[in-house]
């Protein structure tokens, strides 16, 4: 019971700085990858020097994250006159919180045996092992939909709860549009959900690790290339960014539903909006990009076609296991930067006939055709 | 009925089916960024932009109006007459001039006590420069260090204006004088 | 009178009338240099030429002195004056060294005006330009730069017809002639030698106190009378146009300083000219002020100030005023309605003659030294300035009272626009307002009336005298 | 100055009532044959005595040729340069006259003796060229007579004679 | 000097000693003073008038017309100026009558002081003049101590006095108004017309100037009578004229011409031709502000106004200067604005500003620093010059100058083109 518990509190102190440390450092990203794609040098301004003496160091902007917090914590809170203060004060926990939560059931490596990490350990911990993750659950994948879905209570309560017009137009939209997307999100996701006949992200990480044709990773992605598409296009509707940041709208809308948000709160939605870009990787490592499956990797090593193995230690392996995760989590989140800085935006009218009329009808088909294929092999 | 524009795109197929355009467009921005990335790791810098005021541009265009330089003759004196054109020409109304009296210098007995331009108000026009009959004051391609905490600092006086010469010596060569033709003046 | 056409337009004009004259009269402009209302005629400039047609065709030649004759036809733009003018125009600009950029005319010169005007064109002229003094002190307030000097002889001429002090002369001949003081310095003796700088059409004599002060267009003039004596020439006081104020730090006290003083033709008064004191007038009225109200030398509020007088009024028993002969006659006016009834009324000369300054002459110059004796002896007689031992208030009204005579015991109220050491010995001291601070009128030593024109704002602190009577008689009023 | 008063007076008696300026011309003539230049102090006099404005006794004095306010060499070579005697060899006369004399016109010798000037016409085109010394005309000159007049001057000054 | 044709000034031999009061007395002198004198003075006005004698002293200005302007007025007091400031380059023929004739000039001042009711006269005489001036100062002198002048003569209340008044190095005491305002003590500044001299000259009064050789032709006309006059001369131009002739002239000096005279035969014969034997380029007629003309031009012409106006030029002030073939125009004419230049009194504008500015012109000229433009600013400049000055110097400068470019514009552009003269800068004629 104290192994359960220290081992939890392990990956729950791994899953927060992990989320924590892609939040701040996906800011920094955000800035430098944009500038690397249009020529620029990006943020570079602020540094910390070296106390008595004229060194600065700038780490190419780095500390323009930590900037940022500073500024945002040390900033004056002003607060619009609403009657619903106490809505006020918790929306952006309210979104917030779900963000974090979903990470829980995310398999972020194998499995661990702390005993084979360190012999001194099976003193604790026996020979148990431990998947990695937080949580787990059977319904991993529908906890994930549950806890995505809170989002939007927090956004419709900040807009609401703003008293301002042009909150409680940002948070309709961001409501409506998140709403459309959560159902393209969740018909997508069926299909792997036919393919893998689970719902446990554990189960569905592990059935990626094989091989399909004798080459191919048994990814999700090579099963299922139009539901990823979908999925990823629908993520990030979900989280409100471009080309889907119709919510925030400087020249209608002005900041949307956090437009009366000042200082740390502002920084709550920011931060969540971040966390959430690093979720949305997790999720479809997870789910298409095999999670923490390196191609011909198996717990004990490699194991490439034709024959030729590689043995590797077991902490060796779950190293790998989570740096493989970790870098997936990251390109993804990197893809969704450079998709930020490439498209432009809709027009909102098009942001909803996309969901409903496009990628609603693509989802059921290709639900259906996985259906069918589904059927067909199985039987 | 939707309104026509003239100017309205022409989509084929290719390009209503969205996603391959989504693409297309990913692997272009894609492209710079792998390509930049690339040259910032080996080293090289893979932007534009410059680190300002570290590093400045070495190529902005010759008729680039950064700040003013007043010239000065080849004593070093300034070349300006105080004669206040720029000042009257100045839409910012940013010139200050205050003349001296110098009977010695026959040649230029009115100089410049006092000149002084607001920058926190200057708009870069370069009126002044082609108001000046004297060729004193200039605009250097080179724009300097001008931002500063409080608008009284950014005036910027005479010695300054002389001094800050980005392109080395602005003294200009100044024709001697005519030779006098005499006159009737006593000795 | 005989009857002539100018331009077409039939103008009558009296015999021995000049044809510039007459045209002047009628409002037709005939450029000149050495031409002046008030002057002889040399004739020198040539500018003013004008077409006279004659049986023989049309034939140019000077107008100001050319007199008018029955019948005659006179064309001030026809081709032929055109091409006269314009050859004119070059030849006076050939040694003209053209730094209207460093001349203090350029903005009001003639030559400027009429180059545009009548010429336009560079000179046809390829030699180096002949060259002369620059800067020759004609006397400690002026300087001459023969250069701009076109030599039509105003100047010359301003001091043998009107001052009188035969000061200037052209000495040598030729291109090389030059406007020189007398040697033995009379010129600088001179009062009115300051008049020529407003006479010379372009810049060639320059004022001193004003040489590179500023550009005219930075300035305003603003209609005003000299205080300096009796006579009460009307005046410009220039100072900066608001347009152009200056911002840059430090500057802003000279956004509210006279730059110059001209005079402002009054045929009434002073024709053209005003001496030399008035145009440094500014000296008087930029001297030091007193910005607060004082309690025995103790600054107090205004308010508090006013109430310790009207006490003061009140209570006395044989209050007397000496008025200032500075003050307006709106002011003396605002006096008499609220307190004249209260106080026996002197009146007082707030300036005497300097040492070295002109006490009178025949021209201008009168020996009172004050502007407004006229217009407060109008209203309070002409008692000598002899203040009863018995009173027991003495209000004061501007500078100039020894306050000696005032018989001990007495109370002083003080009134006084200037920081002065007799402020502090008064028992309540009010700063008032000075002339370029206020809009209002003088009557001359010769009953005639001129008014002058607020320039700048009045100083916070300082209170207008019209205003600080009506609140000290309020009370005073209400005590009986 | 003083002592040519009396001379003034007799020259006053020939002119019209209210000629005192007219004077000014004649008296400074005069004062400078007797000085050999019109000094401040006869400027000074001069305005006392004819009471006309000292600037126009200024004007006078430096608008004519003739008349100097500094002193000069004791003969004065005044050679004409206009267009008869330039016509005659005037342009010769007067280099030659600079060589042998060692100055350029307008200067004086160094010893005091002569100045040498170039004038305009002189009215003596009949007889060109023409040096003026002093108040003599010597017409018909050329480098030999020259030679002779400039020896004898000099001569002259040596043995101390008039 | 001997010449042809009837004499009016010239007609006595001269000797050192035939100047003095004695010999003028001898050869008649103040007998016509004594003549006139019983004349009312409004008929000597109208004999001079009758006479047509022209003035002298360039302009050509009927003496009597003049005169008539000037209506005697009683109590007025009226002043008369013999006008012998002879500074006109090359014009020396009053410096004849007053270093020979001074008497002549005080007999017909007289005369004409009597006709105009003047009681005092001036001799304007230029300062550079000594002999002439201590001829007729003497002569003065001598008439005073004789008794013609200061006091009542001939037993009528006729009384004159003549001063002679020195000027001191100026051309434009030569222009009447300029004259007068130095004889009141000042600088020369000629005065502008209206008023004209006749009504107010001299401090104000009423003046008449007049030429010295126009003057002492008044004893001639009252001795002899106008109708007498007449016969000399043309009908145009009545009597004789001094032409003081120099230059390239073989016989360079002052001779007395009766109007009509032929101009060439003159040239050849009496002047004996062209210095050195050389050919003749061009004569100026009558002082340096006339217009030159050429050999051919002056062929057919005869010396006198009528004939030699018509061909743009005039006999001013009878100063002829003739040029022989090979003289450097632009460098004549270089001196010739130097004199301008030099002379200018600096009043008004276009001379003031005109003569240095040609001054300049042709000084660049010369160094062969011209440019064609030149030509033509020199004729914008005298263009601009004339009938614009206040006294006629302007129109002088500008005639000289015209004059010679109109005929010698070829040597000018040569020497603008080559930097050099045509004629090697060469004023002087060569043997």
């Amino acid at each position: 019971m104290i192994a359960d518990l220290v081992i939890a509190l392990v990956f729950i102190g791994y899953a927060i700085s992990v989320l924590m440390g892609f939040g701040t450092i996906l800011t920094w990203v955000e800035r430098k990858q944009a500038a690397v794609m249009s020529d620029r040098i990006g943020a570079n301004r602020a540094y910390i020097r070296i106390p008595f003496t004229q060194v600065k160091l700038v780490w190419l902007g780095l500390f323009h994250g930590m900037a940022d917090g500073l500024k945002m914590l040390l900033k004056e809170d002003f607060k619009p006159r609403t009657y619903d203060w106490y809505a006020y004060a918790v929306a952006p926990w309210v979104v917030f919180t779900p963000v974090l939560l979903v990470f829980a059931v995310i398999p972020f490596g194998g499995t661990l045996t702390p005993a084979k990490l360190w012999e001194p350990l099976a003193a604790v911990f026996g020979d148990r092992s431990w998947p990695m993750q937080i949580a787990t659950l059977d319904a991993g994948l529908l906890i994930v939909f549950a806890f995505s879905g809170l989002t939007i209570i927090g956004a419709m309560l900040a807009g609401w709860s703003s008293s301002n017009k042009f909150s409680l137009l940002g948070a309709l939209r961001a409501g409506s549009q998140m709403i459309s997307y959560e159902l393209v999100l969740g018909l997508t996701v069926l299909g792997l959900i036919l393919i893998y006949g689970t719902v446990d992200l554990d189960a569905i990480v592990r059935h990626q690790s094989g091989t399909v044709l004798g080459f191919l990773p048994a990814w999700g992605i090579v099963y299922q290339p139009f539901a990823a598409t979908l999925f990823l296009a629908a993520a990030i509707a979900e989280n409100k960014r471009i080309p889907f940041d119709l919510p925030e709208a400087e020249s209608e809308l002005i900041a949307g539903y956090f437009t009366e948000y000042s200082a740390m709160k502002m920084g709550l939605f920011m931060f969540a909006e971040f966390i959430e870009i690093a979720i949305i990787g997790a999720l479809f490592t997870t789910l298409f990009l095999g999670g923490y499956n390196l191609p011909y990797m198996t717990d004990a090593g490699f194991a490439f076609p034709g024959g030729a193995a590689v043995a590797m230690p077991h902490g060796a392996v779950v190293v790998t296991q989570m740096g493989t995760f970790l870098l997936k989590v990251f390109l993804v989140c990197s893809f969704q930067i450079l998709i930020r800085w490439t498209l432009p935006r809709f027009r909102y009218d098009q942001v909803l006939t996309f969901a409903w009329k496009f990628m609603f009808p693509l989802a059921l088909a290709n639900l259906v055709v996985t259906a069918v294929a589904v059927w067909a092999i199985g039987s | 009925m939707r309104k026509q524009y003239w100017n309205e795109a022409e989509m084929g197929l290719w390009e209503r089916a969205y996603l391959p355009e989504i693409l297309r467009g990913l692997a272009i921005t894609g492209g710079v960024f792998v390509r930049n990335m690339f040259k910032w790791m080996t080293g090289r810098k893979g932007a534009l932009t410059t680190y300002y005021p570290e590093e400045t541009r070495w190529d902005y265009a010759p008729a680039n109006r950064g700040k003013h330089v007043l010239t000065r003759r080849a004593d070093g004196s300034p070349q300006c007459v105080a004669c206040n054109m720029c000042a009257t020409v100045c839409p910012a109304k940013v010139i200050e001039i205050e003349a001296g009296f110098d009977p010695a210098d026959e040649a230029h007995p009115k100089y410049p006590v006092r000149f002084e331009i607001d920058y926190s108000r200057c708009v870069f026009c370069g009126l002044c420069v082609e108001a000046c009959p004297e060729d004193a004051i200039r605009m250097a391609k080179e724009v300097p260090d001008l931002p500063a905490h409080d608008r009284w600092s950014m005036w910027l006086g005479k010695e300054e204006l002389l001094e800050w010469q980005p392109q080395g010596d602005v003294a200009k060569p100044y024709p001697p004088p005519p030779p006098r033709v005499p006159n009737g003046d006593r000795p | 009178m005989p009857r002539l056409t100018i331009d077409g337009r039939e103008i009558e004009a009296a015999a021995g009338r000049t044809v510039m004259e007459a045209a002047t009269d009628a409002g037709i402009f005939i450029p000149y240099f050495c031409w002046h209302p008030k002057l002889s005629v040399p004739g020198n400039c040539r500018i003013c030429v004008v077409g006279v047609e004659d049986k023989g065709g049309e034939w140019v030649e000077i107008a100001c002195n050319m007199p008018v004759t029955e019948g005659m036809v006179v064309y001030t733009n026809s081709e032929k004056v055109r091409a006269r003018r314009k050859a004119t125009m070059q030849f006076i600009t050939l040694n003209h060294p053209v730094d209207c950029g460093i001349c203090d005319k350029a903005g009001e010169c003639t030559l400027q005006d009429y180059h545009y005007e009548y010429n336009g064109e560079r000179s046809i002229s390829v030699d180096a330009k002949a060259h002369a003094t620059k800067h020759y002190s004609l006397s400690p307030r002026i300087v001459l730069d023969n250069e701009r000097c076109i030599q039509c002889t105003r100047c010359v001429r301003f001091t043998r017809e009107i001052s009188k002090s035969n000061g200037l002369g052209m000495q040598n001949r030729a291109d090389h002639s030059l406007v020189r003081a007398v040697e033995d310095g009379s010129f600088a003796n001179d009062p009115y030698s300051d008049n020529v700088i407003d006479i010379c059409p372009v810049g060639a004599l320059l004022s001193r106190s004003f040489l590179h002060k500023a550009r005219v267009w930075y300035l305003k003039p603003t209609a005003s009378v000299c205080p300096g004596c009796s006579r009460g020439c009307t005046v410009n006081l220039w100072h900066r146009r608001p347009e152009w104020r200056l911002r840059a730090p430090g500057m802003r006290a000279q956004n509210e300083t006279i730059d110059r003083v001209t005079p402002l033709e009054n045929p009434a008064v002073n024709g053209p000219w005003i001496c030399n004191k008035g145009r440094d007038i500014a000296k008087v009225l930029g001297r030091a002020r007193a910005e607060t109200a004082m309690l025995k030398g103790r600054p107090a509020e205004l308010q508090g100030a006013i109430a310790q007088a009207r006490s003061l009024i009140a209570a006395a028993r044989k209050p007397v005023a000496v008025v200032s002969s500075w003050a307006s006659n709106e002011e003396l006016a605002a006096f008499k309605a609220a307190l004249g009834a209260r106080f026996s009324v002197l009146v007082k000369a707030d300036h005497e003659p300097e040492p070295g300054e002109v006490v009178q002459d025949d021209i201008l110059i009168r020996a009172d030294k004050n502007p407004n004796t006229a217009g407060a002896r109008a209203l309070f007689g002409e008692a000598p300035l002899a203040l009863p031992p018995d009173a027991d208030l003495v209000l004061v009204w501007g500078e100039g009272l020894d306050f000696g005579l005032i018989p001990a015991g007495a109370k002083i109220v003080y009134l006084n626009a200037w920081l002065q050491p007799e402020n502090g010995h008064a028992d309540v001291f009010f700063p008032t307002s000075i002339q370029t601070e206020r809009d209002g009128h003088y009557t001359n030593f010769a009953g005639v009336t001129s008014a002058f024109t607020q320039c700048f704002p009045r100083p916070a602190g300082v209170a207008d005298a019209q205003a600080l009577f009506a609140a000290l008689a309020g009370q005073a009023g209400g005590g009986e | 100055m003083k002592h040519l008063i009396p001379e003034f007076e007799k020259m006053k008696e020939r002119y019209p009532e209210g000629f005192e300026s007219s004077l000014v011309l004649p008296c400074l003539r005069r004062i400078q044959e007797d000085r050999g230049f019109v000094a401040e102090e006869d400027i000074v006099a001069l305005v006392d005595y004819l009471k006309v404005p000292r600037i126009q006794v200024e004007e006078v004095l430096s608008y004519y040729t003739m008349l100097r306010r500094k002193p000069i060499g004791r003969f004065h070579l005044q050679a004409c340069r206009n267009i008869a005697c330039s016509m005659r060899g005037a342009e010769g006369v007067i280099a030659h006259l600079s060589r042998k004399l060692g100055v350029k016109p307008g200067q004086t010798t160094p010893d005091g003796t002569f100045t040498l000037t170039e004038v305009e016409c002189l009215g003596s085109c009949g007889t060109a060229p023409v040096v003026m010394v002093n108040e003599a005309y010597h017409e018909n000159m050329s480098t030999e007579k020259l030679d002779r007049l400039v020896d004898e001057l000099a001569a002259g000054v040596r043995a101390g004679g008039k | 000097m001997t010449m042809p044709g009837r004499k009016v000034i010239m007609n006595f031999e001269v000797t050192p000693t035939s100047h003095s009061l004695e010999e003028y007395r001898a050869r008649g002198g103040y007998a016509t003073l004594e003549k006139a004198l019983k004349l009312q003075p409004a008929d000597i006005t109208k004999e001079v008038t009758a006479s047509g004698l022209l003035g002298h002293g360039g302009a050509a200005f009927p003496v009597g017309r003049k005169w008539g302007v000037m209506k005697p007025i009683p109590g007025e007091i009226h002043y008369l100026c013999a006008n012998a400031d002879e500074g006109e380059p090359g014009t020396f023929k009053d410096r004849w009558i007053l270093e020979n004739a001074p008497h002549l000039l005080v007999e017909s001042m007289l005369i004409t002081s009597y006709a105009l009711g003047v009681r005092h006269a001036f001799v304007y005489i230029r300062g550079e003049f000594d002999l002439p001036y201590r001829r007729i100062q003497g002569a003065i002198d001598e008439a005073y101590a004789a008794g013609y002048l200061g006091k009542p003569v001939f037993g009528t209340d006729f009384a004159l006095d003549i001063v002679v008044y020195r000027g001191a190095g100026s051309y434009v005491c030569g222009e009447a108004s300029g004259l007068i305002t130095s004889i009141e003590g000042r600088k020369p500044y000629p005065r502008n017309r209206p008023p004209r001299l006749t009504v107010r000259g001299l401090y104000q009064k009423p003046t008449v100037i007049n030429n010295v050789e126009s003057l002492a032709n008044i004893t001639g006309i009252i001795r002899m009578g106008a109708e007498e006059f007449r016969k000399i001369g043309t009908a145009k131009s009545p009597g004789t004229q001094l032409i003081s002739i120099s230059g390239h002239i073989a016989k360079p000096g002052v001779y007395e011409v009766e109007y009509g005279y032929p101009w060439a035969k003159f040239l050849d014969e009496d002047c004996g031709g062209m210095l050195h034997g050389a050919k003749m380029k061009c004569v100026v007629p009558g002082g340096i502000s006339t217009k030159v003309l050429t050999r051919a031009e002056i062929e057919p012409l005869t010396l006198c106004h009528e004939s030699v106006n018509p061909a743009g030029s005039g006999i001013g002030s009878g100063g002829m200067i003739a040029i022989a073939e090979g003289t450097c125009m632009v460098r004549l004419l270089q001196v010739l604005l130097r004199f301008y230049h030099h002379e200018s009194c600096g009043q008004c504008t276009p001379c003031r500003e005109g003569m240095g500015w040609m001054h300049r012109i042709i000084d660049r000229i010369v160094e062969g620093k011209g440019v064609p433009e030149d030509i033509d600013r020199l004729y914008a400049i005298s263009a601009a010059n004339d009938g614009t000055t206040i006294c006629g110097m302007g129109d002088a400068a500008g005639y000289a100058t015209v004059g010679i470019l109109n005929k010698y514009r070829d040597e000018f552009e040569y020497f603008i083109t080559n930097r050099r003269s045509k004629f090697d800068g060469r004023l002087e004629c060569l043997a």
